[in-house]
């Protein structure tokens, strides 16, 4: 119980560092590397949580983070490629 | 026993993790920090669902944790992946090119 | 612990919505919306509501963020900066926040189980309600049997707001031609989203028809399966996606959605029964009820998974038409 | 330090509630409009499923071994609620779209002076 207390305490810090990332950061993709991270240690975080309180059979939760996480990291790609055609095209424009 | 084995794996998971958050912030260049958080990623997903694997008899849960288990092996690395290769089509350069641009530009 | 993770989760979700205000990007504000989604998902795992946490981590993060990009995409990212004052807006919000802290004062105290919300209805359908539906998810019990006239209005909300973004925005044609589009270079992704795509559509199903048991139920459902065909438009391209599902059966399943869910309840006035009482189904009511439960969802299910995806191929749609021109 | 614990919940709902109302009221970009409306909406959802929490119970899904369990029904309001909100989000970012084709803006004070061109 102590374990996985323990490892709950780490996950939260750790999402709490990514969500710094994901605020601070450098470039777009810094950001977006932040929220994929905060999104993966959150479905593990979910996983650990139900396992702490004694109810594991919540875990389609966590899959359905894992899932969202992936779409959401696709669609934010695809709109770079579709803006990027956007950028390009404001250039020749100019 | 098995609570012994799983809780070592569930604190090398947490190690994993932090020491990836950390890398995320302490590493030079965009693609090193993408290497961080995903090699991390995935070796502490492995090790804390295995650990949590442990923890649960044989039933739903078990294979729940399973198919956890093998969508993040698929997809995180394939996020990951793809994010690094989209950095780089938008024009990202690593730490050395950088660098090495430095020096072309003072010669 | 709960109380711990609870402080944490909060504060961070306040530090969220706080960082929101001053970001001019209205990509990082999507991104941040994003995480924000996701992190009062959490909070409602923490409180207990894993339903709740279900529903909004697939459309509050996954739904709402597509569709915010998608509009930024046809809109432009950037936020220009006004000149416009923000002395009397930060007022009034002070003002208001003032007063409702006042009101908060009088609130009973959090979690404590002699709360009056937790006196009247509650204890009857955590009691009667595995006994009178038979299922152990009460919150299924209560959204579809005890509440299922309330839940067949969202129905129906959910199906007029797609008619209205349809006939603001229109339905893409289907193609005769196959055009590949969307993410032509990432030969890895390709790969992987026609690995993960029949796991997404299976986990969908495992969701829509295991929801008596666990959380989940047709609208979670819907939205995943939603969500499948998004990740095939967003990977393959909008004309292959329209070719696998076309617009024009999306219309059509949207509509028999609600049928289903009002249909259910005239045949249960044909038995001679009150509007959506299920009980007469069978000739034992718990088995009706759970007949009931299972139709409703179905049609819950498909009128989710319709509407958004119709509303997603507006959407695209338009994109599309703009990246053409 | 009781009287803290016992109404945080209540006071980050309130700040939540200011900060979507805030972005409603002074934001110029219609996308961030809707952002803070979905913040605001968030804050009721939040505010709810605090009501219906209670302290050692566990999720209304009925178990070997548990007596307590939180209250279902403001679940029940907040998920429908939830899936109504995204679908309203949705036809005001349709409308959105529809603005930014008609006036080349979604810049609130912008149309406001084209208005009267048309």
């Amino acid at each position: 119980m102590l374990i996985l207390a323990a490892t709950c305490i780490a996950m939260l810090s750790v999402m709490a560092l990514a969500l710094a990332r994901a605020l601070k950061a450098d470039t777009a993709y810094d950001r977006i590397l932040g929220v994929n991270m905060f999104g993966t240690k959150t479905a593990l975080f979910i996983a650990l949580l139900g396992f702490l309180n004694g109810r594991p059979d919540f875990l389609d939760i966590a899959i359905v983070y894992a899932l969202i996480n992936f779409i959401g990291m696709i669609a934010v790609l695809r709109f770079f490629e579709y803006t990027a055609v956007d950028d390009d095209q404001n250039q020749k424009e100019q | 026993m098995l609570e012994i084995i799983s809780s070592a794996l569930l604190i090398l998971g947490a190690f994993f993790s932090l020491t990836g958050a950390v890398g995320l912030f302490k590493f030079p260049d965009f693609f090193t920090r993408v290497h961080a958080a995903s090699v991390t990623d995935s070796i502490a997903t492995i090790l804390i669902i295995l650990g949590l694997m442990l923890r649960s008899d044989f039933d739903l849960v078990l294979v729940k944790l399973l198919f956890i288990l093998v969508f993040m092996l698929i997809t995180g690395p394939a996020a990951a992946h793809a994010l690094a290769k989209s950095a780089r089509h938008g024009g990202l350069l690593t730490l050395a090119e950088t660098r090495g641009n430095k020096k072309e530009s003072e010669d | 612990m709960t109380e711990i993770i609870d402080l944490v989760l909060l504060a961070m979700l306040a530090i969220t919505a706080l960082s929101v205000i001053f970001i001019k990007d209205l990509f990082t504000v999507v991104m941040l919306f994003g995480i924000y989604s996701f992190l009062s998902a959490l909070i409602f795992v923490n409180l207990d509501a894993v339903d709740v946490a279900f529903t909004e981590a697939s459309v509050g993060a996954g739904i709402s963020t597509v569709l915010m990009l998608g509009t930024l995409a046809l809109t432009g990212r950037k936020e220009k900066s006004s000149s416009r004052q923000t002395i009397l807006p930060l007022l009034v919000v002070c003002v208001t926040g003032a007063a409702l802290i006042y009101g908060t004062l009088d609130m009973p105290p959090f979690g404590d189980p002699n709360n009056p919300a937790q006196q009247h209805v509650a204890p009857r359908y955590i009691n009667d309600s595995p006994r009178e539906i038979g299922l152990p998810n009460m919150v299924t019990s209560v959204l579809a049997s005890y509440r299922g006239f309330d839940t067949l209005g969202e129905t129906a909300v959910v199906f007029a707001a797609a008619i209205g973004v349809l006939s603001l925005l229109g339905l893409p044609k289907q193609d005769r031609t196959l055009i590949q589009s969307g993410l032509k270079s990432h030969l890895v992704l390709r790969v992987v989203a026609k690995m993960i795509i029949p796991l997404i559509v299976l986990f969908a199903l495992y969701v829509q028809f295991h929801g008596d048991y666990g959380p989940g139920g047709g609208f979670q459902a819907g939205v995943i399966a939603a969500a499948a065909l998004i990740l095939y438009a967003l990977v393959f391209g909008l004309s292959v996606a329209t070719h696998v599902v076309p617009p024009k059966v999306l219309k059509i399943l949207a509509a028999l959605g609600v049928l289903i869910y009002a249909g259910t309840g005239v045949v249960s006035l044909f038995l001679s029964a009150n509007f959506l009482d299920y009980s007469v189904l069978a000739s034992n009511p718990v088995a009706g009820q759970h007949i009931g439960i299972i139709a409703i969802e179905l049609g819950v299910g498909i009128t989710v998974f319709a509407a958004m995806l119709s509303i997603f191929y507006a959407f695209a749609g338009q994109a599309e038409r703009k990246n053409i021109q | 330090m009781n009287f803290i614990v016992e109404h945080y919940n209540y006071w980050v709902v309130v700040f939540l509630m200011m900060v979507g109302f805030y972005i409603v009221i002074s934001a110029n970009n219609l996308v961030k409009k809707i952002v803070g409306l979905n913040v605001f909406q968030t804050s009721v959802f939040m505010m709810y499923i605090s009501i219906g929490k209670v302290t050692g119970g566990s999720a209304p899904i009925a178990a070997e071994g548990i007596t307590t369990y939180s209250n279902p029904l403001p679940h029940v309001l907040i998920l429908t609620a939830i899936v109504v909100g995204v679908a309203t989000t949705a036809v005001g970012l349709a409308l959105i779209v529809r603005i930014k084709r008609a006036y080349g803006t979604v810049e609130e004070n912008e149309f406001e002076h084209k208005e009267e061109l048309i």
